[in-house]
């Protein structure tokens, strides 16, 4: 999965073309083989553009920031990443228009140790979804799998499984990377930041941080992509792909075998209803 | 009610936690949040009608279940409630056309999620009380309060220092 | 800081007998913000909301609780006592100990006083974080839509005219009068329905207050309660009406014949039309689906012989908007089409017709003069059996529900019979008598007593022909006998059904409808007029079944409705409604799709101040919303929140306990 | 004033390991989520002294906690009563911090002049003097530590109390570096043998060979003179265009020691806690009134780059940023404060 070459040509073609302001790719690290994110706005840089299974990081994380906002910006996507970009474009946090995208059909990403990675085995769709331009052979819907880990976890008897989460709660230092790294984290001002939620868990202590973790992944169940950018930010290398999977788990189960970001125009889980959902966990 | 002033011996267990017990009087607290339309009303029926049910529920009205936002449940949680109940009309009978069937999907989830992490399903539950249906409201609260007798005291994710 | 006021009331002895309230004002007083406590015998009382006001002056209260009844019995008197002591009445909250502690505690004194603190204890939480609120006032146009001009439009347009208020009366075809002016006589009284109908149909085309719209379909309705906007087309009639003088020449020479609908097909009637000689307005319509001229270009008598030039055969639809401030929806009912029922030969024999034909029949001046014919050989039918619940409380083939009125024009139409063939027999299947009403019964008891109309209880199973005779074989299930009549003539009673259209227009009004097409009232027993969306109100078979007097009382009913909210020049509306804090919408618009109301749209703000660049926004119209909180909920910025339940108060009152 | 050094091998280290745990409150990097940090054990086996750097965290959760509740509150009638003694919060006893490294140790002594500045902090000053910081020199330097291209003595550091040199020849040394590291090695629950005379050699040895390790080396003198002025440069715009505002850099620095308070309210009952903060928050600087000073991620790139390498230098003489390299590890995007600081004073 090396579409270097063609990466470069694509976003030199587009800064020639004067179709876009800024180009956002995938630079290899100064210091090992990882790659790392390159926001390009001088065509003189393209040379630093590079792809490969090391390219990791869903860049659709930068639509949301002050220097890309209303500027023309091309981009590649990979599956994942045009599934949250299909929820940015549906929610209205950007325009159409002002994307370029280039899709890569994914082959999977490899982790920082150079195995696959976790998510790309669970991956039901490598193919992008959203793109004006598509690299590689779309290779289709995958079926949906319950994530092993969750399906670890759920097997571990009650309080086995609450001593589990303790633990990474325990862990979590509260800095919000998971939340800044998330593209689908776009608020102007997170909820867990206003006073509302300050006033009873303002701290950084194990409640705050069930407080904080659950309601963040109720915001995103029905939404999240499982790019695991959080994961790969968290520095406290905690599971969160955990609560998401799990709540993916159930709103696939349960509600129409809903996967987000899917189609366009579909808002999630939370914001469509059917007559049949399940009703007999109420009384 | 009768089972309150039934003498039990020995003390309750917490399920989340074993190592921890309450005395076996141990009285829980658990939050009700009601819809305005339905579950509300029907609860000032049971009232109305004189039904008898256990006193450890402290209700909070809200105009539809659909308000009901997932964090007034982790939020109860974190305080000092030790069970959740959360009511409002029967599907298709929402005042508000439909609110009830996006709240249905919401509490779906997080009871899963709950539960999840570390919290005994029965912690919170759900239930639909039209305004009709006092003698049902009483029957839910008997039923939530003696499921969460038997869970013991809530210590897991509590605030701490408290 | 707060300074809250409690007021515990003793209820008598309802709360008093089973909840110390001494020992939990003692409780209450232990509160930080709690500078008043107090109880009394009934709060509720005059002298109890006098203490209530004397307290917020003396005290200066910042907020008021009363521990008293359900706030759904009493809130409102309270907020009256507090708004009259000068503080807002928002600042109002209501413990709940009656219901929620002394009724349904009391064989547990302890416990229910300990949860009466508690509850109490909630309800200064809350009030705490209580903003002063203020009614909202909506202005209103005071200028009604009604659509559809049958009895229930004609009925509730007159009674809005007659209170001086505008309304514009939409009607799709060309004469207003509905299912009611092809009536011939209505039960129980057997009076003659056109001889009712048309002197109000007549006061609606002279009404200084009522716009006729005839011939035209509202196309689109935008706005809320007071402040609506209806786009209405008016269809093209090809007659210039302010030239017509509707002297008939036209129709009269007119070459082109189609079948008749008023008169259900049994006649003919011409390109150019009037639907029934008391039609009003009284003027021609071309059919442009049938007129030579405007399909094929040739013909053009009726613009010859018309000597007012009025004919203008170049006329295209044309729409039109008013801006009205409430909406009666009167669309009526539909007949259901009989097909399904193969085994009375439904569409092979020709003498199995339907009710309103044979109402049509019977009509003085209906196609046949006022006699039933046989329409395959034009004889007068002897021996009518009539066979009720045709397509009613029939799940196999028709509809679950009861169609409500067959059961009485069918034994009008006996009585009918027997008044126009005096040696006629008439027979009638059916599955239950349904006659609750006034004088209904009676009305039965005359078609079976005096007419000699034989009433019996089954299902038909068969019809077949014998010659000429139809041979009607069914059950007499009370003798348990298998009955056949040779019958000449037999009369379905077939349900009736709300218009296919139905659904898509409670769309365009963003009103609900149910699984049969049936518009929804806001509550099956306590608001059967109003729709769930404020401001639109339903009349007549459009909502349900019904008869002639039913339609017209909620048609009046409906007329009162829309007095009421014109009553003043702003409507005046509970403030618990949602409000969105632009900086911290992020303009997903999720709650715009979660809305049951549509009450929220979109704006454009300056991304700062001052700054030309702009984002998207949610806002909220104050009009339409009614207070929900779906959005807040999934507002996952919280920027939406829901006054009167905000997150803080809610949050207040649990980590309260 | 010269401290002892004693020698042993490896079971001996070990055996020591163990003594101390046992008799003594101890910390060591324990494995948790694929990364270290430093929690109580009870034998050493139950934590990896040896931990390799890019997956430890700081030592500075042990003197300041994510989040640590600093007074408890009781509302009356009339009066609010406070009360400090919250239970559980400072730890009485004294520890012993294992397997810790000079920067971690470095890190303290640069927090040790905020703290003791203007406001003494009692808790953290009580928890710094309770607290024995056994160090490990590093082998090997990260691929982006630069700790000895900045403003100390790496070498002969007194940051810890005492520092443990693995040897070039196989010798393990134990050396005290203060009063406190003496002492504490003098009532060793094990009998640990006085080191030979070559011992200070071995240990300049083994840290020429750590000094050649390491990837990244700047000239601190030029790079502090020139960043001063160089508030206006382009180059921090360019640099925070990468960088997702994860605040994560912040929380995992050994000398950060931003905080907020907040108050946590239940019924009538409250806790006030002291947390973990970042300059790198859009609404850190968010004054009552609405006004922002630093609204834009290149002015909080800035405060933060500046604030490491030249205000704190200016005020207590020492520089903020100790050349862990943490930060740039936990980065999800890789950007290392190293390349900032170059980059910009470069400009």
């Amino acid at each position: 999965m090396n579409y270097t070459k063609q990466i470069q040509d694509i976003a030199s073609k587009l800064f020639t073309e004067g179709k876009i302001d800024i180009f956002i790719g995938y630079q290899q690290n100064s210091f090992d083989d990882n790659q790392v994110p390159v926001l390009i706005t001088d065509p003189a840089e393209i040379p630093k553009l590079v792809f490969s299974d090391k390219s990791v990081f869903n860049l659709t994380n930068y639509l949301k920031f002050e220097h890309t906002k209303n500027k023309r910006v091309g981009l590649v996507v990979k599956g994942c990443d045009s599934r949250s970009l299909n929820l940015l474009l549906t929610e209205k946090q950007v325009k159409r228009e002002n994307l370029y995208v280039i899709g890569v059909c994914c082959e999977g990403v490899t982790d920082d140790n150079g195995a696959k990675a976790k998510n790309c085995e669970v991956c039901v769709m490598p193919d992008p979804v959203v793109y004006d331009e598509i690299l590689g052979n779309p290779s289709g819907k995958k079926p949906y799998r319950v994530d092993p880990d969750v399906a670890e976890v759920a097997k571990m008897p009650l309080v086995e499984r609450a001593d589990y989460f303790e633990e990474i709660f325990q862990n979590c230092i509260r800095c919000n990377a998971c939340r800044h790294s998330c593209p689908l984290c776009y608020c102007s001002k997170c909820c867990i930041d206003q006073e509302t939620s300050t006033l009873y868990n303002g701290s950084n202590t194990v409640s705050s941080a069930v407080h904080a973790l659950l309601t963040w992944s109720m915001h995103l169940a029905g939404r999240c992509v499982d790019c695991r950018n959080c994961e790969k930010a968290c520095p406290s290398h905690l599971p969160l792909h955990l609560l998401h999977k799990q709540n993916e788990k159930v709103i696939f189960e349960n509600f129409q075998e809903h996967l987000s970001g899917m189609i366009a125009d579909d808002r999630g889980a939370f914001y469509k209803y059917n007559q049949k959902d399940p009703d007999d966990f109420i009384m | 009610m009768e089972t309150q002033e039934k003498e039990v011996k020995g003390s309750v267990q917490s399920a989340e936690n074993p190592g921890l017990t309450a005395p076996a009087d141990w009285q829980p607290v658990i939050i009700g949040i009601l819809c305005n339309w339905c579950s509300y009303a029907g609860s000032d029926l049971t009232g109305t009608s004189r039904i008898q049910y256990p006193p450890n529920i402290r209700i909070i009205r809200v105009p539809c279940s659909s308000r009901v936002d997932p964090w007034f449940i982790i939020k109860s949680l974190q305080a000092t409630a030790d069970g959740v109940l959360i009511s409002g009309c029967h599907p298709g009978d929402c005042h508000y056309i439909a609110g009830n069937y996006y709240a249905r999907r919401r509490f779906l989830v997080i009871k899963n999620l709950l539960n999840f992490v570390g919290y005994h399903e029965n912690r919170v539950q759900f239930s639909w009380v039209s305004a009709a249906e006092g003698a049902k409201f009483a029957q839910v609260v008997a039923k939530v309060t003696d499921d969460i007798k038997k869970l013991g005291p809530l210590h897991r994710y509590k605030k701490e220092n408290f | 800081m707060a300074r809250v006021g409690v007021f515990v009331c003793f209820c008598g002895a309802n709360i008093a007998d089973f909840v110390d309230v001494p020992a939990v004002v003692e409780e209450v007083k232990k509160i930080r913000e709690v500078k008043y406590a107090v109880y009394y015998k009934y709060m509720c009382s005059d002298p109890g909301q006098q203490i209530i006001k004397d307290a917020i002056a003396q005290y200066r209260l910042t907020s008021v609780v009363v521990a008293a009844c359900s706030p759904r019995m009493h809130e409102k008197t309270f907020r009256r006592a507090v708004s009259e002591a000068g503080l807002n009445p928002y600042l109002l909250e209501i413990a709940n100990i009656r219901e929620h502690s002394s009724w349904v505690h009391q064989k547990n004194k302890k416990a229910a006083t300990e949860k009466a603190g508690d509850l109490i204890r909630m309800a200064v939480a809350k009030s705490i974080a209580n903003e002063q609120l203020h009614e909202i006032s909506v202005p209103v146009t005071k200028r009604a839509l009604v659509i559809g001009g049958g009895i229930a439009g004609i009925q509730a347009a007159l009674d809005i005219a007659d209170a001086h208020i505008p309304v514009v009366l939409v009607e799709r075809s060309p004469s207003i009068g509905g299912r009611m002016a092809q009536l011939d006589e209505t039960f129980p009284t057997l009076d003659c329905s056109q001889c009712i109908l048309t002197p109000k149909m007549v006061d609606v085309a002279s009404h200084p207050y009522i716009e006729l719209i005839p011939y035209s379909e509202v196309i689109g309705l935008e706005g809320y309660v007071g402040n609506y906007k209806a786009k209405i087309k008016k269809k093209a009639s090809y007659v210039n009406f302010s030239l017509c003088t509707g002297c008939g020449a036209c129709t009269q020479k007119c070459p082109v014949k189609v079948p008749n609908e008023f008169n259900m097909g049994i006649d003919k009637r011409k390109a150019i039309y009037t639907p029934f000689p008391q039609a009003v307005p009284n003027k021609p319509v071309i059919d442009a689906e049938h007129c030579n001229m405007l399909l094929k270009g040739k013909c053009g008598i009726c613009s010859k012989v018309c000597e007012k030039g009025a004919i203008d055969y170049t006329m295209k639809d044309e729409v039109i908007e008013r801006e009205i401030g409430a909406v009666v929806v009167a669309t009526g009912y539909d007949l259901w089409d009989p097909k399904p029922y193969e085994e009375y030969g439904v569409g092979r024999f020709k003498d199995v017709i339907t009710s309103l034909e044979f109402e049509r029949m019977v009509s003085a001046s209906g196609p046949t003069g006022g006699l039933p014919i046989r329409p395959s050989d034009g004889k007068v039918p002897k021996t009518v059996v009539f066979i009720k619940c045709i397509g009613s409380r029939d799940e196999a083939k028709g509809i679950e529900y009861c169609s409500k009125i067959c059961c009485m024009y069918t034994a009008k139409h006996a009585i009918l019979l027997h008044h126009k063939v005096h040696d006629s027999r008439a027979y009638v299947f059916y599955m239950d008598v349904r006659a609750a009403g006034k004088g209904y019964e009676e009305f039965v008891k005359r078609a079976q007593v005096e007419t000699g109309t034989t009433y019996l209880r089954g299902r038909v199973s068969k019809i077949y022909k014998m010659g000429d005779k139809l041979m009607v074989r069914g059950e007499d299930a009370q003798l348990g006998q298998v009955v056949e009549i040779e019958a000449d003539m037999v009369v379905l009673a077939t349900a009736i059904i709300p218009y296919k259209t139905n659904p898509a227009l409670a769309r365009l009004l963003g009103i609900s409808y149910d699984k049969y097409g049936y518009l929804s009232e806001a509550h099956p027993k306590l608001r059967p007029v109003e729709t769930a969306k404020a401001g639109i109100f339903l009349a007549g078979c459009t909502q349900a079944p019904k008869d002639i007097p039913d339609t017209v009382a909620q048609a009046s009913a409906c007329a009162a409705k829309v007095c009421g909210i014109f009553s003043g020049d702003a409507l005046k509306k509970d403030p618990m409604i949602s409000v969105v804090n632009p900086d911290y919408c992020s303009g997903c618009q999720n709650c715009v799709q979660v809305c049951p109301y549509q009450a929220i749209t979109t704006e454009e703000i300056p991304i700062t101040r001052g700054s030309k660049e702009t984002r998207t926004v949610a806002k909220i119209n104050e009009g339409v919303c009614q207070g929900c909180g779906s959005c807040a909920a999934v507002c996952r910025s919280m920027a939406i929140s829901l006054k009167g339940f905000t997150d803080s108060q809610i949050i207040n009152e649990i980590v309260s306990i | 004033m010269s401290f002892s050094i004693y020698e042993t091998d490896k079971q001996g280290l070990t055996a020591f390991y163990d003594a101390v745990a046992g008799k003594f409150e101890t910390y060591a990097p324990v494995e948790k989520f694929g990364k270290f940090d430093y929690r109580r054990i009870t034998k050493i086996a139950e934590g990896n002294p040896d931990s390799p750097i890019a997956a430890t965290m700081t030592v500075k959760p042990l003197f300041f906690p994510k989040s640590s509740p600093i007074l408890k509150f009781q509302e009356n009638k009339e009066e609010t009563l406070i009360s400090n003694n919250i239970e559980g919060d400072l730890s009485s006893g004294k520890r012993v911090i294992l397997g810790i490294r000079h920067c971690d140790a470095r890190g303290l002594q640069v927090l040790d002049k905020v703290y003791s500045w203007d406001f003494i902090d009692t808790d953290y000053q009580k928890k710094r003097e309770n607290t024995i910081l056994v160090s490990t020199r590093c082998d090997k330097a990260g691929v982006n530590c630069f700790c000895t291209s900045l403003d100390y003595d790496v070498e002969n550091s007194d940051a810890h109390d005492v520092k443990i040199v693995n040897g070039l020849n196989g010798k393990i040394y134990i050396k005290a570096v203060t009063q406190k590291g003496e002492d504490f090695l003098k009532e060793s629950p094990v009998s640990l043998k006085l080191a030979g005379n070559d011992s200070d050699e071995e240990m300049k040895k083994q840290y020429k060979s750590f000094e050649s390790s390491f990837r990244l080396k700047m000239n601190y003198k030029e790079i502090n003179e020139k960043l001063q002025n160089k508030f206006d440069s382009p180059e921090f715009e360019t640099i925070s265009r990468n960088c997702i505002g994860c605040n994560t850099c912040a929380f995992i620095c050994p000398t950060c020691h931003c905080f907020k308070i907040s108050d946590e309210k239940i019924r009538d009952t409250g806790v006030r806690y002291k947390s973990y903060d970042s300059c790198n928050n859009t609404y850190f600087t968010l004054m009552a009134g609405g006004h922002n000073p630093r609204p834009v991620k290149y002015r909080r790139w800035r405060q933060r780059a500046m604030h490491k390498f030249v205000y704190y230098k200016e005020r207590f003489g020492v520089n903020l940023c100790v050349g862990c390299g943490h930060c740039a590890i936990s980065c999800p995007v890789n950007i290392s404060i190293f390349e900032v600081v170059n980059k910009v004073a470069n400009s």
